[in-house]
């Protein structure tokens, strides 16, 4: 690929750079695990690599023909392999935002923001959790927005998920200052306060990742 | 920790093949799922539990006769995935409607929630009943918000009982969730469990600190206290109990006294002796006592106590006879069989 | 240790008291002394266990229907005094005799044998079967010297069923010393237990440190190793265990997987999952599994494995319906009453 | 009492001594269990506790009126508390030097010998243990001897004790080249050899107790 800017990707690429994803949140495992003891059960490491490491294997061992179905194997890979809490609201975060969308063979920027708005909803649906819950919903809300913005203001692919992961990272830093009204930590109280939610932190790790692996494409 | 295992990404599927080693008589491993399921299943309303592993012997340990017919098994401490549960239920559906009867934790409801969705395109009617008898994580007014820790095993007693009987689904439902309405518990914590695999205890409590209320995954209390003596200990958590239940002189209850790993039964029928000393002195009826580790997490230490306020009906279900690998109810000879 | 106990020199007659809260209704407790007996006594051969405390649910919880008559408890880890014994032995006897079964340490011998001496003065007939399972202990020339650790549980099981069915004391004897010399065991620990009351492990091991063959009071075993996987652990422990029992291809045996007080189940069931595939390789017959915890030393950590090596007699009194605290064998709905 | 040697005592000061014997064993639990711990089960301590507390209670609540009578409620308080394999062990050292001896109501050297050397047999006699088995025998043995030899030289109770202590000394250092035959320490084989018995232990601090008590009343 050229030094260009990344506006899109094909189911391809799509699949490489959620193996990338995959990678660099199973290598976050240690401090998802540490994250989680604080105010959780100290498993959403654990739970990630195993979607993650299943989402790898389900990837690896097909041929995609449609973003859709990149999506929906990394959805299917987390809710059939996880379970807890996270496996069924990160399998929706690939899933939720893919119902009833047509065929499509490559993604850009208002596609991802319409894919990751819609999936928002239907964690929210499933979830019953907003903004302010102390949930991975504090990154991926305004991680969405950011995106949006970005699509509307026509930028690239690359600086849409950018300007996610800056957003990302202001949400995890916001969910030190909630209480948590879901998961595990609900009955922490004011004693949640001053730590980072764990599934807020793998969201950003996403995003993050995501920017990389475009950015290594561009700089290849 | 050191812990007796192989690949820690393998224990549960591991567990369970030593498991289904031991009861294939009378257990079946669900195919490419964690799932078990009786053999001698019955043209009745099927009940399923499940929940996360690293709980031992919850919940696999309770499928048999006048209990479970069927279990979902999650990871260590995470829900069961909603195609273990679906697989589960299918397995065991006799066309009469399942019951899903577990903890209430976000993951699970989540889970079987997906599964509910997923069997209703096949046609398996299911009904749920969420076990929340944890009174210290969440106040009367927040009673849905409540979690579910050792109360799950007496409540899976009553369904069981319910079903064997040949009862409708709206009928089990009814008095399982009467026997969950009733069912209270609370729990003292004095050391982590681990998770198998992490070097890393969950959480820490210094040399003479121990947590009341702390729920079965290290989830915070009510209180960190400095250790105490069996019977003051007792009587602390008593008192939270009696009063979050209502439990009141002239009741009748079921008391489990439930250790949650490597606390030792020496010191759980000690904490017995004094449950019931105070109920007996509150003029509460003690219709029988079960001092077991039913529902632990992993090596953690501590206790909980819990009660089952019974009517006649629930007595009449209690005393059921069950019979699954780690909880059996036998019929004394010369008993009448109800 | 946190220990959930009150005066660290009460914690014996405390947990009695509140094990008689929980069984009131099957047990009764001997006067004056640490002793339990049946509440349904019958007609027929009286079988009494004993032991130091500590190790719950041994002994203290396998008195019942099919099991044992009465129980003599020692205080921690140590003997029952003769004039327990003598109290138990005079509550249970009908004239027809008394086995005493018990683990093969100096301390039981010497306390049991006072005993005998003194029921001999009140013509009470008594005999008595050791259980030296522990291979570990001492090697085949020596047997005599073996103690006695989990596969107490068996051996008492036979002798209850036995009794049950109305033999002779000389045909009880014969058929218990029979499953007491097929009965065969190895241990592990990976961790100490504690004394209530002690503040020091009464052994320490490191980090990574494991001990094959230690026994159940923290004596020492065969070797010391570092920690390895469940499956390697348990090969090593098997290998043993074949070799001193010489149990063989066309064997048949019953396996007891049993945990030493805070190795958890999800871990022992992943060690049956190894010794079932073993046993399955070598052709050796799986009769029956039972993975518990039944014989602990407090929190230690660590667990054994028992072989009793079954022939037709034994299978017979081994499937007999058992009925005590912390051991059912229940009768299968439709399997013939034997 | 004189500055004089002593002699003889009477049911009286026998009953006042082992009193005091009883709380010097009691005193020195910590010390018993560390080395039962080492080569035993930890319990040594605790089992010599409750049995000198029992006889401490059974002693204070009764009046005497024989020597005998003052051994025997030793010995079977502690038999009927204690358990284990010394309940059975120092009660025999207590009942079983007296058995069958005439009703005495004083002790000199030569009984307070006989007694004991009786006791050494009736324990050998239950315990099957003899010299060189790592037990309490290879304390109680060397004691009695020096406690003949002592009564034959015609010298008073407590040079017979300090006699008695030494040998005992001798024999607690000698049991730590020892491997353990009887008891738990049985399968250390090897590992043992270092060691010193806990039972050889109490056998020495109960003659090293009896002579403090001697030398008290002497100089009181
Ligand atoms: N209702 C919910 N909506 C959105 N996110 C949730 C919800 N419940 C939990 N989460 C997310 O899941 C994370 C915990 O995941 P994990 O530890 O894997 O599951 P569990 O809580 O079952 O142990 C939390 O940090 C939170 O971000
Ligand atoms: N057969 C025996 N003969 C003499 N003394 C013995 C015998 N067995 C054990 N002992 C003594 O008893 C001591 C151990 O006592 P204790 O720890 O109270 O009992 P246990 O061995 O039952 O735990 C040993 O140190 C030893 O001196
Ligand atoms: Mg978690
Ligand atoms: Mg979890
Ligand atoms: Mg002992
Ligand atoms: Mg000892």
């Amino acid at each position: 690929m050229s030094i260009e800017t990344v506006n899109s990707v094909n189911t391809r690429q799509l699949k490489d750079m959620f193996l990338y994803v995959g990678d660099q949140v199973v290598a976050c495992k240690p401090l998802l695990t540490k994250i989680d003891s604080a105010i959780g059960d100290g498993d959403h490491g654990i739970g990630m690599s195993v979607g993650f490491t299943k989402a790898d294997e389900n990837l690896k061992a097909n041929e995609f023909t449609s973003i859709n179905d990149v999506f929906k194997t990394i959805g299917m890979s987390m809710i059939s392999s996880m379970g807890g809490a996270s496996g069924i609201i990160f399998g929706t975060m690939f899933v939720g935002g893919i119902k009833g969308l047509e065929t499509k063979v490559s993604l850009d920027l208002p596609l991802l923001a319409g894919i990751f708005n819609k999936a928002l909803e239907a964690i929210k649906q499933r979830g019953k959790a907003d903004l302010g819950d102390k949930t991975m919903i504090d990154a991926l809300q305004p991680a969405v927005e950011a995106l949006e913005k970005s699509a509307a203001a026509n930028e690239s692919l690359v600086e849409g998920l950018r300007k996610a992961e800056i957003a990302a990272l202001q949400g995890v830093e916001n969910t030190k200052q909630y209480i948590a009204n879901f998961g595990r930590a609900k009955s922490l109280g004011e004693r949640a306060i001053g730590h980072q939610d764990a599934g807020a932190t793998t969201v950003l790790i996403i995003f993050k990742s995501m920017k990389e692996w475009l950015e290594g494409q561009e700089n290849g | 920790m050191k812990k007796i295992i192989n690949n820690p990404g393998n224990v549960v599927e591991e567990a369970i093949e030593g498991y289904m080693y031991a009861y294939k008589d009378s257990l079946t491993k669900v195919n490419n799922v964690n799932g078990i399921i009786r053999k001698d299943l019955k043209d009745k309303v099927a009940i399923i539990i499940g929940g996360g592993s690293g709980h031992e012997p919850l919940f696999l340990g309770f499928v048999g006769e006048g209990l479970a017919d069927g279990v979902a098994i999650g990871n260590v401490f995470a829900a069961p995935t909603p195609n273990t549960i679906q697989d589960v239920a299918k397995s065991v559906d006799q066309g009469k409607g399942v019951l899903f009867i577990y903890g209430n934790y976000a993951g699970d409801v989540l889970n079987f929630d997906m599964a509910t969705e997923l069997l209703e395109f096949e046609e398996i009617q299911t009904q749920t009943v969420l076990v929340a008898d944890d009174v210290a994580s969440a106040p009367e007014e927040r009673k849905g918000d409540r979690r579910g820790i050792a109360g799950d095993v007496v409540v899976f007693k009553i369904a069981g009982a319910a079903s064997e009987k040949g009862w409708s689904l709206q009928e089990v439902v009814r008095v399982t969730q009467k026997a969950a309405d009733q069912t209270f518990s609370i729990g003292v914590a004095t050391a982590p469990g681990s998770i198998p695999g992490e070097e890393e205890p969950p959480f820490v409590l210094g040399d003479d600190e121990i947590e009341i209320g702390m729920g079965i995954h290290g989830e915070p209390g009510m209180k960190r206290t400095k250790l105490m003596e069996a019977d003051d200990l007792t009587d602390e958590l008593l008192d939270i109990l009696l009063k979050e239940s209502k439990i009141q002189t002239g009741d009748e209850v079921t008391v489990y006294v439930n250790g949650l790993g490597s606390t030792t039964l020496l010191e759980l029928l000690i904490v017995n002796r004094r449950v019931a000393q105070i109920l007996n002195k509150k003029g509460i009826k003690i219709y029988d006592m079960d001092v077991n580790s039913y529902c632990t997490t992993q090596e953690m230490g501590g206790f909980s106590i819990t009660f089952l306020k019974l009517d006649d009906e629930l007595k009449d279900l209690y005393d059921a006879p069950a019979d699954s690998p780690y909880y059996k109810k036998t019929q004394k000879i010369g008993e009448e069989v109800k």
